[in-house]
């Protein structure tokens, strides 16, 4: 079982990471961050393999990745 | 007449371009004119801003220190220049994206739905052309029409299908003030 | 309505070097002088004139002596810490006598610093720049139009004197927009440029050099540009006085600065303080006589600067003892402003 | 609960202020993460240039310094040369490490100084705004270069570290990718072995990191990766181009 | 006979810096300096210290930056041209705010000019050595005693004040075989380097930057260097008066012109005339005080230099106009002769 | 009479200040005469370096300029950008070009600036009085390097034309010698390739002349040319490096 | 038939020339020249068989030799 | 007592050692002192010269417009220097190279046939030992046995085999002004 966090108020709305997640399970919320921007968040955790290439791409270590 | 402005926003708001524009059109008016950007890294990833001063007379400080209008387009702007408007002058204020109440009371706050009445045209990215409309028509030191005429003249060519578009902005932002 | 047109600082004195002649540019990126260069990469080629962008300011420097002693009108712009680069570059240039404008959009130092306006290179342009006895003829203009003016105005002053000439501004001047006129001016009568280096075609070979291995011959080259600088004292002084006819106090302030002190005067006057201000505009050669003569006049005098103190010196120079002579600095990347002034001039009428 | 991705150690937590997208960031990340994983934390000085990476000196929590544009190595070189026990990384860009820097990055390289180079080859001056780098690609726009880059004009693009694999201080030279995870983790075990070269003692290692500018490219972060695998790769290719000695 | 051994200045000030704890060298070969480093690169070695010939006199400071920043007592020397080219990597060590000593044996400019004694290079030392509001403290020797015995002061002010300190010599000191004394000194109390970056072990994190992006924060470091140069005007002031008793006219002059200064001056007094002499020695912090208080007792200044006219600007500064201020300057990298001087002195005394 | 030998026409009447035998002199002839042969004296720029030869404006009978040390390719781009099409050189020492003027040199090559650079490899600094210089050999003596040229402090010998192939602007690289007359008949025709390539506008032309400093080396000018055989052209071995295009 | 001319004045007695020539017929002379230096010469002219080596090497520009 | 001399020579002929040697002597001898060469590119294939001051007080200028004491080891130096000697002042000329009559009334010439003498000693090199074992002996400032005595002190040590040569070589130059 993998789980993914997301530091939100880090997020610059990139989209880096839902390009390259293969589950095709991160998306961008609808409301602005502190900072502004539209941040990444993923809604099925439960999908979520644990691959961490989300958190490999990010710039902005908004990700951590963790797996039981 | 010395109206001495900042406008201020996210990058890629067009901040720049609004007091491009207006002093353009002040100096079509015959005005003195000067406007000038913050610059630099901080630009990077965070606010920008721009200071036109329109004058009589020959402009002194480019600089002020007490602009007696200044218009936020954002959030952090807000909270980084509310508190500089001269006592007696306005705020505008993009209240699509400021959902802040401004507590000052000895200055004018205009609010402006400027993303909203830009995505009303069908592209939020004019929302700067509907709040210059607003504050060229609350200021009247110019017309415009001079704006609108300055249009084809500040922006860039490759920009020019964009103009019908940002006349119109421009007018509807007006129309909130009328 | 008149034909001017609104402009950038840095642009504007592009379209006036390209203007007045410059065909060649040879420059490397730093805030906040980058629109200048653009503009010349943009418009250079198209006049058959070359834009170069260079590995390192003191390539730069160097590619301007070679287009120099080529004969070409060749322009440079940097700021602060790469003009510190190229010191060595135009310490050649002035031995060599190459003519050529060299642009410093000022920023606050030292190191890295920031990149806010400011004056602290005003020692740097006047007195030290490099190692070896010369100086750098030094134009500061106030707005993009005396920006636009004295470029022109600096190129014929370097080929007049064939000596580099320096354009001093600040991140306020290159950023600023402000109505601009490009007026026709006649060019002065400039000497011929026979000395240039171009193979020596059916003539005489040249030489272009600052090497002088013999002491009585490096005595007399020195010599010989110091005479050069005395004849720019007595032929390119350049100031403005404003409201000084009444004045029982003097401001004297340059560039961007000035333009402040203005709407502190403004402020000033209207509370019936009898202020005026002197700018100079060439700060080499200084504007000597001027202070000295306001000296008879005023009471006192107020420097001020965005730094902590440089041009004072040579007002103090100029005044001489006469008078005394306060300073007000702001040497981090801010303009001061006319209310710091105000309070500052009052403290120094007391 | 085992973190298979999280914030490094050697990372302060403040913020980046990169442009949204920008890859500094993973190369920063990548950097802390291999120091945390030797842990050399503590032994361990960073050198910041000038370029939109200059702020690095805040983001590595590291004793850091921040030098004048393209002297990282020399500087480097400084501090070595007084703890030569110390490992001494400098973080430059392209217009630092290969244009006003050329002859500092050279002389390091031809000296075998033992000081590590994590080398961000975006193809623009990000910092100042876009001008042309010594790596912008041929017909490339550039603020400097309007037109596009016109190799008759401003020259070819520079191969940096083909030109310093020819030196034989320079005992560890290679070029990688953040454009995909995969390449990313790649990059983490090049500039992983550029920091053990370092600890071995064995000379001066450099590993370039293509990366993206996507605000001066003009294009959006994706798109910037896109340009980078398409535009980028075939003139820049990857792989280790030199590796002398052992260093596991 | 004293323990006194005969030694070139260069190699002099090498062995002093050595014994005063200097561990690092950093330079580019240059004349005439060439004896320093060749000194430093047989004799560091020895002791454990480093001598690296650096590409550059760029690569050289900035190693000078690194080696300085690591904690060592390190130090760079070079001549005219080259510091011109270190002059941004200095503006970054004042900047940042740390220690170290460059030694410039000056030549005659401009640009290569020749390789004579010269003191042209005044002005960058003292006020323009690059962009930005920050001061070397400046040390003139004028024999090779004194380069070896301010050669140890100048790194613990180095240290004190987290300043860059300049040994400004020329060809004559450097190139002078003189006998010199290396007597014991005692270290003065010194700040720890708590700031140094040697990896943060079992401490908080150091920085060593000068860039600051806020204008306050840049603002208040401004302020605070300057309030440094202040403090060593007060505590470093160093100078020598000689024959200033009784003396009606006050010659001043530094460094090898001080030493032609004193024959000429005893030429003079033979013939009756009151002359004495002001050497500053440190010529950043000036001996400011010291001359206006002769202003009060000369009847006039004669300031001597090997330049068209530098330091005569200070002089007269600090005279301000109480007496006047003559000048003799011997630019082309010649020493000046007494009965040049003696002419100057009488003419000037009419 | 046919003259087989004697003074081109390119050279002044002055005499050189070289030391007895230094081999700077045989290369000014050549250069003197590959101009007189392709007969453009009348086209020619020349660029002095600051070295042993910063009188070199006194010899050719050119239009000359003196440089800055290190700067004779920044120099040369500068006047060649005024006149495309006039002959441009520099005639520069090993510190001049291989070690301060190192950004210059790699730009210009970088570039394909269209001038030819005549680089004087003598292993040592001439002028300064016999400093270590990049090209100087491993356990080489030097006043900066008293015990020999150690490359663990000092690095290695820098084989600047090598490096410098790399580069595609650099579109002849040529290493010759001066040791033998021989091998002087070939540095003549490396030269007067040098020059051609110039002329038809290929790009950056270099050529590497091995050399000799008698005085610095501390030997007599014969032993000094035999040290040469024996120790530089092991290390640094002669022959066309790099040459692209047709010039002939 | 070819002939050498040294000009004297210029030579800086290097030597160069007299271990190149294949003749052999190179001599540095007795007398210093204005410089200073003991100046190289050839005696038996007739010898020379004119391949120019001594010119080749000469660094002072001292030699010149002509053929018929 | 103030001896203000100049050494000039061919590079190579050691007339910087000779400065050296007389004025470590005269520091030996509690003389105040001082030695300063000519340095830079006119050395390349050029003439050396060194400046050599002894004093009883503390030196002033180290570079006496008019020394009293010239020797010129070859023919350039001559011509450049025989000038430069103060009336009433001494010229030591090294006959074995220049064989120009010195023109001067007003000062007194010594010829030393300083190569002929070092090559009795069989080895050319020492013609400077030779010439300065005449200068001391004439000056008469310091004593030959300090300068014999610094000679280890000044030679490198690598070349402290030639120290009884240089030894000899002094005391032939003394030999021919007693
Ligand atoms: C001496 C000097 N020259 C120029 C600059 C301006 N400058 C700041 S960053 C930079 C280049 C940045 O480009 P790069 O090194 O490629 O880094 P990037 O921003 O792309 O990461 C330049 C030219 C400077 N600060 N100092
Ligand atoms: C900026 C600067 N740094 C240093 C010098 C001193 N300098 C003169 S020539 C030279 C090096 C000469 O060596 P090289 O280039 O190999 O030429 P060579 O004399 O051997 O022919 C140096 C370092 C200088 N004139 N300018
Ligand atoms: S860890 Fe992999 S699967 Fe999970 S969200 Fe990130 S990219 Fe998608
Ligand atoms: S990659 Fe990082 S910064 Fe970009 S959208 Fe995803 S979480 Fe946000
Ligand atoms: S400008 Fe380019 S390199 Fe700099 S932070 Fe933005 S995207 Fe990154
Ligand atoms: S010092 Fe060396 S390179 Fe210079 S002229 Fe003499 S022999 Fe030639
Ligand atoms: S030409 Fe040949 S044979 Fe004749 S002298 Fe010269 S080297 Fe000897
Ligand atoms: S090679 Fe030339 S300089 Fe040397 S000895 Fe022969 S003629 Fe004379
Ligand atoms: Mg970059
Ligand atoms: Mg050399």
């Amino acid at each position: 079982m993998a789980k993914v966090k997301f530091e939100t108020d880090r997020c610059k709305g990139c989209k880096l990471c839902t390009n390259v997640c293969p589950q095709e399970i991160i998306i961008i919320e609808e409301e602005a961050n502190i900072k502004g921007y539209y941040p990444a968040a993923v809604k099925e955790t439960e999908d979520c393999i644990g691959c961490a290439f989300c958190a490999l791409i990010c710039p902005d270590v908004v990700i951590e990745v963790f797996k039981e | 007449m010395l109206v001495e402005l900042i406008i201020a926003g996210f990058g890629g708001q067009g901040v720049m371009l609004m007091g491009q524009l207006l002093t353009y059109a002040g100096m079509k008016a015959g005005r003195e004119v000067s406007w000038i950007p913050s610059y630099g890294p901080e630009m990077r990833g965070g606010t920008a801003n721009c200071t036109v001063v329109l004058a009589d007379e020959e402009i002194a400080s480019p600089l002020p220190t007490e602009p007696n209008v200044i218009v936020v387009m954002n959030r952090p702007s807000l909270d980084k220049f509310a508190e500089k408007v001269k006592t007696g002058g306005k705020l505008f204020v993009n209240s699509s994206l400021v959902d802040k109440e401004v507590q000052r009371q000895d200055i004018e706050v205009i609010e402006v739905p400027a993303n909203e009445l830009a995505l009303d045209l069908g592209i939020e990215k004019v929302a700067n052309m509907v709040m210059l409309g607003a504050v060229v028509a609350k200021l009247g030191v110019v017309d415009l029409e001079t704006v609108i005429d300055s249009l084809s003249e500040v922006l860039p060519a490759h920009r020019h299908n964009l103009l019908e578009l940002n006349k119109k902005a421009l007018q509807q932002g007006r129309e909130l003030i009328i | 309505m008149s034909d001017k047109i609104l402009m950038k600082g840095n642009e504007a004195i592009a379209e006036a070097a390209i203007r007045a002649g410059c065909t060649h540019f040879f420059g490397y990126p730093i805030t906040p002088q980058n629109e200048l260069p653009a503009y010349m990469a943009e418009k250079l080629p198209e006049q058959g004139g070359v834009f170069l962008q260079a590995e390192s300011e003191v390539a730069a420097i160097n590619m301007v002596y070679g287009a120099s002693a080529a004969g070409a009108r060749v322009m440079t712009s940097s700021s602060s810490p790469g003009i510190s680069l190229k010191a060595e570059g135009i310490s050649y240039i002035a031995g060599a006598e190459l003519p050529c404008v060299i642009v410093n959009m000022v920023r606050a130092g030292p190191g890295l610093g920031g990149i806010g306006p400011s004056q602290s290179d005003y020692f740097q342009a006047t007195k030290g720049m490099a190692h070896g006895d010369f100086r750098l003829a030094v134009l500061a203009p106030d707005s993009v139009q005396e920006a636009v003016d004295l470029t022109r105005q600096a190129f014929d002053i370097a080929d007049k004197y064939r000596n580099p000439v320096m354009i001093l501004g600040d991140g306020v001047i290159g950023q600023m927009m402000e109505p601009v006129e490009f007026k026709e001016i006649d060019s002065p009568e400039l000497p011929e440029k026979d000395w240039i280096v171009d193979g020596a075609e059916g003539r005489e070979r040249n030489i272009i050099h600052s090497l002088r291995l013999k002491t009585e011959d490096l005595t007399e080259h020195n010599w010989k540009l110091a005479r050069k600088y005395e004849q720019m004292q007595e032929d390119e002084v350049r100031y403005e006085e404003k409201l000084m006819d009444d004045a029982e106090v003097a401001i004297v302030a340059y560039g961007t600065t000035a333009r402040v002190v203005k709407t502190a005067i403004k402020e000033a006057r209207a509370e019936g303080i009898k202020v005026g201000l002197i700018r100079p505009i060439s700060l080499f050669p200084f504007p000597k006589k001027v202070i000295k003569k306001a000296a008879q006049q005023v009471d006192c005098f107020l420097t001020v600067e965005m730094s902590t103190g440089q041009m004072v010196e040579d007002v103090r120079l100029a005044v001489n003892g006469e008078r005394s002579v306060a300073f007000y600095g702001s040497p981090g990347g801010a303009v001061p402003s006319p209310a710091e002034i105000l309070v500052k001039l009052k403290e120094v009428m007391e | 609960m085992e973190e298979l991705a999280g914030r490094p150690k050697s990372l302060t937590e403040q913020e980046f202020h990169y442009c949204p997208g920008c890859t500094h960031g993973i190369v920063h990340r990548l950097v802390a993460e291999v120091i945390d994983e030797l842990d050399i934390q503590e032994q361990t000085i960073g050198i910041a240039p000038v370029g939109c990476a200059v702020l690095a000196y805040d983001y590595f929590d590291l004793d850091m310094l921040e030098a004048a544009h393209g002297r990282p190595p020399a500087v480097a070189t400084g501090i070595k040369r007084v703890h030569p026990d110390k490992v001494v990384f400098t973080y430059q860009g392209d217009g630092d490490y290969a244009s006003i820097g050329t002859a500092e990055s050279v002389h390091a390289a031809s000296r075998g100084e033992r000081i590590t180079t994590v080398f961000i080859n975006n193809a623009i001056y990000g910092m100042t705004g876009g001008q042309m780098a010594p790596t912008t690609l041929e017909g490339q726009k550039a603020t400097t270069a309007p037109r596009g880059r016109d190799t008759k004009e401003a020259g070819f693009p520079l191969q940096m570290s083909e030109m310093l694999a020819t030196l034989e201080g320079a005992v560890y030279v290679a070029r990688v990718s953040v454009d995909t995870p995969q390449r990313i983790k790649q990059a983490k075990e090049a500039i992983k072995k550029a920091f053990k070269v370092q600890l071995k003692g064995l000379g001066y290692a450099l590993v370039e990191v293509l990366s993206t500018c996507p605000t001066n490219w003009g294009l959006s972060p994706q798109q910037a990766l896109d340009w980078l695998e398409d535009n980028m790769i075939p003139y820049y290719p990857l792989g280790e181009l030199k590796s002398v000695g052992e260093v596991e």
